[in-house]
Parts: C-alpha cells; structure tokens; sequence
C-alpha cells in the first residue's frame, strides 16, 4: 500500500485506490463534492483516516447521543481528550478509557503497551498529573492454544512494562476468558489523572497567527493507517499489515509528560493535543476545528526519524509520545527552552489561520488544502440497519431452569478454579500497583482506592463488563455492567461519579450486531441516569471479529468514585472472628449467562440474563453506603460470577486463619451459585448489629469465626464444608496453572 | 552437534528506544563519533543432530519463538561441531 | 539531618523517598538533580527506584555515568550514609560501589508484592533499630532483582557482615536470597525492596520507618559534638 | 565510516534465566534437540572515522557501558565502509 511513486488523483480515482484506503464510492465522492475537485493523493489519506470509525464515529454516533453526559459535577464531557468531574476543594478527576484491541492481537507486548502510552497522553494533555491506570482484557479460553497463552503474557507484560517504567500504578483491572476472544483480543486502558481546576487545557487552536509546535519524539513510518486498520475486520492476512505496528518509548513518555505538565503553566501555551490515533493529521484538524480556525504546516520541519519520508507518510504516521501544541506568537523560544531542559525537542512547524482550512506544505508545495472542518465535524455519519438477532428471542424464549448440581464443595472448587473467577495475583504481581505511595486498596479487592496526599479524600476506580449478560440480553446487560462497576466503588466506600465507557462490538454493518450496539447503549443511559453517574467520555472498537464471528458485545465500564473520607475506606475481606454476616437482597433460580451454566454446559451460555430492577439497585447501593460511612460495616463484597458460594469464600482469603458459618434457605444450587444481580456481602461488628440493621435492609446469614472452615447449613444439616486453604488454593493456583500446562 | 547464532534486530523503520538511549549516552560520554546505535538480540543455540533439517529447524524456532516477524529480522549462522 | 534526593531522568521512587523523610521521618530533605555537581550540604544520600534513562541496555548502567555520580562517590569515600533503593541499589552496582551485579528475575517478569525480609545485620547504620534476625515487611516492585557475585566476593560478603538483609521466600532468584548488601566500610547500603513504601500503617506496613530512624540516630551519635 | 557489531553474552559462570527459559519452552514446543540457549546482546554501531584508533575507542565504550564486566564478556567485529 506505500507506494513510492504516487498515483496522481485521476488514477486514484479510476483504479479506485481510495478503496484500499478504507474509502467507500460514495464518501469518495463526498470528497471530491466538498473539495471541489479530485483529491490528490495525500488528500485522500487525510480523508480516509479521519473518515475511519475510529476518528470520526461515523457508525456509532447515533447511538453515543443517547448517554447522559451532563451533571452537576461534570466540568467536561465527552469531545476533549479525557471527560472531567468536579471533585470539591478546587480538585477535578480526569479520566478516560481506550482500546488497542487490534495492534495487540498482532504485536501483544507492544500494542498494549503503546495502548497504555495512548491513555495516559490523552490524560496529561487535558493538563491533569496522572495517578493510576487500570485496564480491562479478554483473551480466548486460557487452556484452548499456546497463541492464546502467548497473547495473555505478552499483552500483561506490554502493560505492565509501560505502566512501570513510566512511574504510574497499576491500580486495577478485570479479566475475562471466553471462545469468542480467540482471535480478537481485547485490551482496553484506563488512566486516571487528578487536576486543578485552574489549569484544565484544552485542545483548540485559537488567534489565528499564533504558532503551532510539534514536540516529543520524531516521526517515522510506524502505524501508517493504523486508524484505518483498527476499523476493518482482522483476518488471516493481518500479520502482514506490518507497518501499522508501533514501539512504545515510556522513558520519553515521562518526559513528555513532565514537560508538558510544565508548559500547562505557562501563559505562552494556547491549546494541546495529544497525537493519537491519525497523528498529526486528526490532532491539527481537530484542534483547528474545534476552535473554528485553520492550521498551515510545513512538512519539511516535522522532526523525522527516517529518510526520504512523503507528506502522506508524516501525516498518517501514528508514531507514539507526541504532542502538537499551540503557543503565542513570539513565545516559541521559551518553548523551546522549556521542552530543552527534559532533552526532548519542540519545533515550530506551522501557525493558525483564519480560513478555516488545513493547508500542508512539502518541498515548497502545496500538498494538501482541505476545509478542517469536512475532516473533523462533518465526516459522514450512518444510520446502520438493525435487527434484533433470531437468538434473542429464542432465549427469552427460555424457562429460568436450575442446573442440577451433585457435589455443591465440588462445584465450588471448580468455579473458584475457573480463570475468569480465579485469582488474577498472576497479572497484578507484574505491575507496580504501588508507586508513588497512595495505593490504599491495592489490586484484589471490589475496586482500588487511590488517596490524594494532602487531603482526607480518595479515589475509588474499577473496571466491569459481564459481556456474557449483554449476548444473553444486550440491553439489560448494558445496565448490568453499569450498575455492577457501581457495586465495586460502593463496597470501597465511595459514592460513584461518572464513567467512561469502551464499546468493543463486532461489524456494525451487520444489523445484529448494530442492534446488539444500540440496546447496550439504551442500558447503559438508562443505569447511568439512575445512578447519576453520567458518561464522561469514552471510546468505540468495532469490528472486533475473526472470520466472520463476533465477540460477545463488551461495553467495558471505567467507574470513578470519591471517597470523602479516609476513614470510610473499605475492602471485601472479613476482619474478625464473630463479626456478623449479612446478606443484602434476595436471590431467584437465575443462571443464563452464569459461571455454573457455562461450567456445565462446556463454555455455552443461553437463556435469559438476570433481572435488573436498577430503582431497587440504587436504594441498596445507597443504604450500603449510609452503612460504610457511618462506620458500622466491616467489609463489603458485592455477589457476580459464581454468586454467593464465590463470593463468601473470597472474604476469607486474605485472612484464610478466619473461617465463616452461614445459614441458606431454598433451593441450594440457586442460594449457593445464581447470579441474581444487586446482592452485597457485608460483615458487622456485634456491637454494631442494632445501628446496622437500622440503616440497611439485609438478611443475618451468619458470622465470622475462627476455625479456617467454610460452612454452609441449610436447617439442621451441613450442605457444604471445606477448609479455607483448600478453596485458596484451588483459586489462587488455577491461572499459572493453565499457563504452565502444555497444550 | 550444531552451535548456532542467532542475531534478531529490529526492522529498519521499527524504532529503537534502547539504541537511541545508548546513542545518547555514547556522546555524552564524549564519543562524538558514534552516528548510531541499534539494538538486538545474540543467542547461542547448541543443538544436538536428529533427522530434520537443520534450517529447516532453525528457522522454525526462530519464527515462532526467538524473533516476532512483525518488528524483528533475524538471521544465523550453523557451525557443525565433533561433540566431545 | 539533611537529606537529599537525587532524582535522574526516568526516577520514579523520588517522590516517594521525599515524603517518607519528609512527612514520616520528619528529617529535611530536598530533590538534587542529576546534574548537580555539590552535595556538600547533605548528611544523607537517597538514591531512588525507577527506570533511570528508561534502564534501557542494562539497569543503572547509563544513569551512573551522570555528573551527580562523581559527588555521590565523593560523598560516599567520606563516609557519608548513602542508600539506594532498587533502581538506585542497581546504579551503585554499576558504579562499582557496592560489589556484583544484577540479573533479570527468575521468573523473567516484573515482581510487585509485599516481602517478608530478615533482618541478618542490625549493626549497620542502617538498621540499628532492628532486632538482630527481625522479620520485616516491605515490598518489592523489579525485574531485575536477581543479585549475583562470585564465589570470593560472596565469602567476603559474608566474613564482613555486609548482608544486612536477607529474603525469607527469594522471589527473584539472587544469589544466598540477597535483598540487602553494605560496603566494606558500612556506610553505602543498597537493597532492591522498597522501605519508602512501607511507612505509613495505611498503605499496608510502617516496617520500612526504622531504617531511616536507625540513619538519623547514627548520625546523631557521631554528631553529637557538633549540637 | 565503520560498521561495528558488538555481541555482549553471559559470562560462562553466570547462570542464564532467560536462556533457561526458551530452552525449556522449545522443549515443550517439541524441539528436544535443543540442548542449550545461551541469551546475550547484539548490537549495530555506525561511527565516523576520527583521530581515535577505533580498536580504542571500541574497547572503551565496550567495557564502560556495553557490557557489565562483573557478569558480560563481550566481543565485535569491525568493518570499514565507504561512506555514501
Ligand atoms: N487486568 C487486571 N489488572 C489489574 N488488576 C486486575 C486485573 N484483573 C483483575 N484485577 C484485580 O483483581 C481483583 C478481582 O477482579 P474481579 O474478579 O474482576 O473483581 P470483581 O468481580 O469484583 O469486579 C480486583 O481487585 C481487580 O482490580
Ligand atoms: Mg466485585
């Protein structure tokens, strides 16, 4: 596709070369409409990134306006580099997720750490220090071939060797392993930044003759048309898309980063972006754009790492650790001096103009003049066809049938030991989860908390998607996944804020798949109006397919919550022998989409979803928290994969000297296993029984004690029995252990 | 009994965050000298003799596990040594 | 006591070092770039954790050749404390201050997670307010922790006293479960867990606080003339 | 101009981890004529003539910075080249 020679406009245009740029006949021809004219060659590159899903949302647009992006709280919404929310005392929380899916189903170890490097620029560039990064992943069955082993290493090292070296904890994250994800990856990160509200940037390009700066490392010919790329299907030829794979640089990064936090202080600085997905070209279309202003470049000062680079190339070139800033005019020297002190170079390569346009200049020629706002505002947008998939109805077709189980300990052990349910200290032991010293709540717990020196407040931040819920049931696993992610920042002792959110569906042009996009987007809104946690920004990966299958539909949800109080912090670990154990909401026989179903039936899922009355979800996730900050609850655990057995048996395990007898009632596979959704775990001091009780509506099931065992009685008989270290272990093991078996 | 060497490097446009970083070190240690740096791998493979080819072998493992064709090359060289 | 801590292109642990000594300790300290060339007004050298020039070609091995060094080294010939802490235990490696080298964990992956230590010398400057053979918690976050010396450097190692700590379960691979070595002299320490990290109950252990009080009470004991 | 190639490997008394590794993962990739992996670095340098023996010269940035002599031996070629 890099051809040396380029074609001119009349060859592209008859031999159709705007196809293999990703550009269909029609918006070919929008653009000669817009231009005027045939484009030429590095015109059409300009077009077909910034026209791709992955810049211009062209297929996911009419559906994202559905979220709630407003509240009280909210300072920025989506549209910037990362959503903003107030946070009080003149502090904000900045946060955003993203995926990098594709370069790393191809190049694991790089494509996720060039993700993780994306995430944090998008954070940093609103202005905002950095303070924890979380990710959320989905590989193929662990035990189902070495690539997938291979896969999962790679893409965890990729991480954490990015996040480790550039100095930022690994707070958090959630794992699934399904069929579907064999051959398509997912690797979503997010970065959490804190911010004063003085200092919020943003990326516009005002005051037309003002300067625009290039800064960070130089270009080369990495990730051409990786925007584009990210937007087609992989298939078997994938391996050979070579150049759209980029090599991360943390130690630059840091760099970067510090000067950049730096130059957000001087009054010099007008606007910043970072380069992200499309580099130079969607960082200066957008930037001019949003400020209704144009941007002139001279290509021949674009710092290059490689000879005899074309204006196409620099511009598509997705080179990582770049920034494009805007300054005064007449400022650039203290720019320069400033980006110097870091050793990284900043070079004035274009200025701001009023008309509007995005005109390039290579070798004394024009070689792009395009209006900036047909590549940014108006890039097409789709009405996608859609239609409810035949599968839908036949599941809702189902009964609620209750597995039949023979042996409950037995069963227990086998769902602890199951990957996605099993104890992910393989993956957090390989980030630095504590650096810089505020990591109260480390990985293992509900969510991790982050603390603000200086301050009595924390943050709290999970990542949650259950996509077998939203195959089963699009919409309500949509609210699912929202209210979910709420029960993790509760049990943590924080009210939840907002969220971003990280669409990863299959091809859009398939009506059932957009129907899956559409429905998952109405839960979402839905959970998140209720939950007044509006969406704050978020991304959209689509076609995330393998010949011709989809994944499951996966809208990962990054949640935010504040901690007001040091003291209210909690984790899901019971503490003390004869505290009391309290279950909250009732539980039905539901298992479509559950951990026992897919046990017992081969990795299968049919069925209904759970039920989800999110009225109800939010007066329990209320009353619960009432409870944490009025200091009567000792640890809090909300109930998903596995149901109440997993979950009672997860208390135990940091302090597995502890041990738990609880009382069930009805039918014990559903008591022990169903996945019926807005159920806490929560233990209590004695003492605090009466006060407790008054404050949350919740069954006493049982106590803490000390004997190392946990017990399950139903009436008079024990129904299920085993020691904690023998559920420990079965839990902890089970990841290294697949990764260590041969296929 | 083969010895073999195995040199894996990035490809030329790939970037190379090490070799830039020793580059950099190089001048300010004042070795003004040195235009550039690129960083690989060097490994020794001691392979005892069985039926398959021995390229054939080689360049199996070097594809699948010593060297990622998506950023690096890599090339060998087989010495055939009289085991002692 | 004045402390300072030098902080190079790529140092992570730097902020971490500054308020354990700040706010836990409450010593004065200040960060010193790499660049500077007089660390006379310090009593105390901290070298930090991280990823010194990225620690791209070999840990500590670019990041020791910065202008800093030559005053570390001076600090160090006249018998100031210096501790470096993983990334800053590997530079004092590479600048030939403390013996042996390090190698990539065993496990060939990045390591993070709380470790029990043995305390195996509480004579040192740095650990005088240990108890001989005290277990100690205190994290670990590296890839490459693997310690290693020859035979006769080991045997002198050990005839000097100069393993201070030791790990209870080697996560790393390094050699005789080396988490801690002094010089010859007492006075330079490097050790690849983490003590910064472990001085404030709230994050999970406060273990780390009594090697920095043990560096003051030694300073202030060969100081008292001077108060 | 001269081409220089550097291999810098593990001194034969130091144990290698990451040679261990691949040797065992090639076995479980059923390549049991492996019989060991050594792991070391191989490194590319391009420098501009100068007054400076470039054996000199090498050697010193060798033992300086490219290899750790405590655990890394190391060895290089030199090859002169007309500059283009
Ligand atoms: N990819 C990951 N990176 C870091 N931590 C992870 C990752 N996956 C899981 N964890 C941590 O493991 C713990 C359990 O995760 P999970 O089973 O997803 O919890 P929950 O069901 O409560 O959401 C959490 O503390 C989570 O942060
Ligand atoms: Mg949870």
């Amino acid at each position: 596709m890099l051809l040396k020679l380029e074609p001119n406009p009349e060859q592209i245009k008859q031999e159709k070369l705007y196809q293999q740029m990703g550009l269909s006949d029609g918006e070919f021809a929008l653009v000669e409409n817009i231009l005027g004219r045939t484009p030429n060659y590095t015109e059409t590159g300009l077009f077909s990134v910034m026209w791709s899903e992955h810049c211009s949302y062209k297929t996911s647009k009419p559906v994202l306006k559905k979220f709630p992006i407003s509240g009280p709280k909210v300072l920025q919404g989506p549209g910037e580099g990362a959503g903003i929310v107030d946070i009080g005392d003149g502090q904000a929380v900045v946060f955003k997720i993203e995926s990098h899916n594709h370069p790393s189903a191809i190049e694991p170890y790089q494509g996720a750490a060039t993700g993780v490097g994306g995430i944090i620029r998008d954070v940093f560039s609103m202005g905002a220090r950095p303070i924890a990064l979380l990710n959320s992943l989905r590989f193929g069955e662990l035990d189902s071939s070495s690539r997938v082993k291979y896969l999962f290493k790679e893409v965890v090292a990729g991480i954490a060797g990015y996040g480790n070296c550039i100095g930022i904890p690994t707070v958090g994250g959630e794992i699934q392993f399904e069929d579907c994800y064999e051959g398509n990856p997912l690797v979503n990160a997010m970065c959490v930044g804190l911010i004063d509200h003085k200092d919020i940037k943003k990326g516009q390009a005002h005051g037309a003759g003002n300067t625009v700066m290039y800064v960070g490392a130089k270009t080369g010919r990495d990730g051409i048309h990786g925007a584009t790329f990210a937007s087609v299907e992989l298939t078997e030829e994938s391996d050979k898309d070579r150049p759209a794979v980029q090599v991360g640089d943390p130690f630059m990064e840091k760099l970067l980063l510090e000067a950049c936090l730096e130059l957000i202080q001087s009054d010099a600085l007008v606007g910043i972006q970072d380069m992200g997905a499309a580099g130079l070209t969607s960082s200066s279309a957008e930037m001019a754009s949003k400020a209704g202003m144009g941007i002139e470049m001279n290509l021949d000062l674009v710092p290059q790492r490689e000879t005899g680079m074309t204006a196409y190339e620099m511009m598509l070139s997705e080179s990582q650790e770049r920034m494009l800033v805007v300054v005064k005019k007449g400022r650039e020297q203290e720019i320069v001096e400033l980006f110097e002190k870091y050793d990284l170079e900043a070079v004035a390569i274009g200025k701001v103009t009023d008309d509007k346009k995005l005109r390039l200049i290579h070798h004394g020629e024009v070689v792009a003049d395009v209006p900036v706002d047909s590549l940014a505002e108006d890039a097409p947008v789709y009405n996608m066809p859609s239609m409810e998939p035949a599968y839908f109805a036949e599941f809702q077709a189902m009964e609620n049938e209750i597995p039949q189980v023979e042996n409950l300990k037995e069963t227990l052990v086998k769902l602890l030991s199951q990957p996605t349910v099993a104890s992910k200290e393989w993956v957090y032991q390989q980030y630095d989860y504590m650096v810089r010293t505020n990591t109260v709540i480390a990985p293992g717990s509900d969510a991790s908390v982050v603390r603000i020196r200086g301050t009595r407040k924390a943050l709290a931040m999970t990542t949650d998607c259950n996509s077998r819920f939203v195959y089963l049931d699009p919409e309500t696993g949509g609210q699912i996944a929202v209210a979910e992610a709420a029960r993790n920042i509760i049990c943590s002792g924080a009210e939840p804020l907002a969220i971003t959110d990280n669409l990863n569906f299959g091809n859009p042009e398939k009506p059932e798949v957009f129907w899956q996009i559409e429905k998952a987007a109405d839960g979402i809104s839905e959970a998140c109006r209720v939950l007044e946690t509006p969406v704050i920004g978020g991304n959209v990966s689509l076609y995330n397919e393998t010949s011709g299958t989809a994944i499951y539909p996966t809208p990962v949800i990054g949640m935010v919550g504040l901690v007001e109080d040091l003291d209210h912090i909690t984790t899901q670990h019971f503490k003390t022998s004869s505290d009391l154990i309290y279950l909250v909401g009732e539980t039905k026989g539901e298992f479509g989409g559950s951990e026992l179903q897919k046990l017992l039936n081969n990795g299968r899922i049919f069925g209904k979803a759970p039920e989800l009355n999110i009225q109800i979800e939010k007066n329990r996730q209320q009353q619960v928290l009432a409870a944490i900050r009025a200091g009567v609850v000792q640890s809090a655990h909300d109930l998903s994969e596995g149901g109440l057995s997993v979950a009672l048996a997860e208390c135990l395990f940091e302090n597995p000297q502890l041990g738990a007898r609880v009382n069930v009632a009805g039918n014990l596979v559903s008591a022990l296993f169903s996945e019926t959704q807005s159920r806490f775990l929560l233990s209590v001091k004695k003492e605090h029984q009466a006060e407790f009780e008054s404050l949350v509506e919740a069954a006493l099931i049982g106590e803490v004690n000390n004997s190392g065992t946990m017990s399950v009685v139903s009436g008079e008989q024990t129904v299920l029995e085993s020691s904690v270290e023998e559920l420990k272990a079965a839990w902890k093991g089970a990841i290294p252990c697949l990764l260590k078996s041969r296929d | 009994m083969y010895k073999v060497k195995v040199f894996v490097t990035l490809r030329e446009s790939v970037l190379d965050p090490q070799g830039k970083a020793v580059t950099h070190s190089l001048h300010s240690l004042n070795y003004p000298e040195v235009a550039d740096v690129r960083i690989g791998k060097y490994m020794e493979l001691t392979l005892e003799k069985s039926e398959r080819d021995i390229d054939e072998v080689i360049n199996e493992i070097c594809s699948k596990l010593l060297a990622n064709p998506v950023i690096e090359d890599y090339r060998y060289e087989v010495e055939e040594c009289v085991a002692q | 006591m004045k402390f300072a801590v030098i902080v190079f292109p790529g140092s992570n642990c730097d902020i971490d070092m500054y308020h354990a000594v700040k706010d836990e300790l409450g010593e004065e300290v200040e960060y010193v770039w790499h660049d500077t060339d007089n660390l006379d007004e310090f009593d105390g050298i901290l070298l930090p954790g991280g990823f010194s020039y990225g620690d791209y070609l070999r840990t500590g091995a670019i990041a020791r050749f910065s202008k800093v060094m030559k005053e570390v080294i001076k600090a160090a010939e006249a018998g100031k404390p210096v501790m470096g802490v993983c990334n800053g235990f590997q530079i004092l490696l590479e600048a030939g201050l403390l013996p042996g080298a390090m190698r990539r964990n065993e496990t060939l992956s990045f390591i993070c997670k709380p470790v029990e230590l043995k305390v195996e010398n509480n004579e040192s400057i740095f650990t005088g307010e240990y108890a001989q053979g005290q277990t100690i918690t205190i994290p670990v976050a590296h890839g490459e922790g693997n310690y290693y010396c020859d035979e006769a450097t080991l045997e002198q190692l050990k005839a000097n006293n100069q393993i201070v700590f030791t790990y209870q379960q080697n996560p790393n691979g390094s050699l005789a479960d080396i988490a801690g070595i002094i010089n010859e002299k007492g006075n330079v320490l490097g050790m690849m867990p983490h003590p910064e990290r472990a001085v404030d109950s709230l994050l999970g252990s406060a273990d780390g606080l009594k090697m920095f009080q043990s560096i003051v009470k030694a300073w202030r004991e060969a100081h008292v003339v001077k108060a």
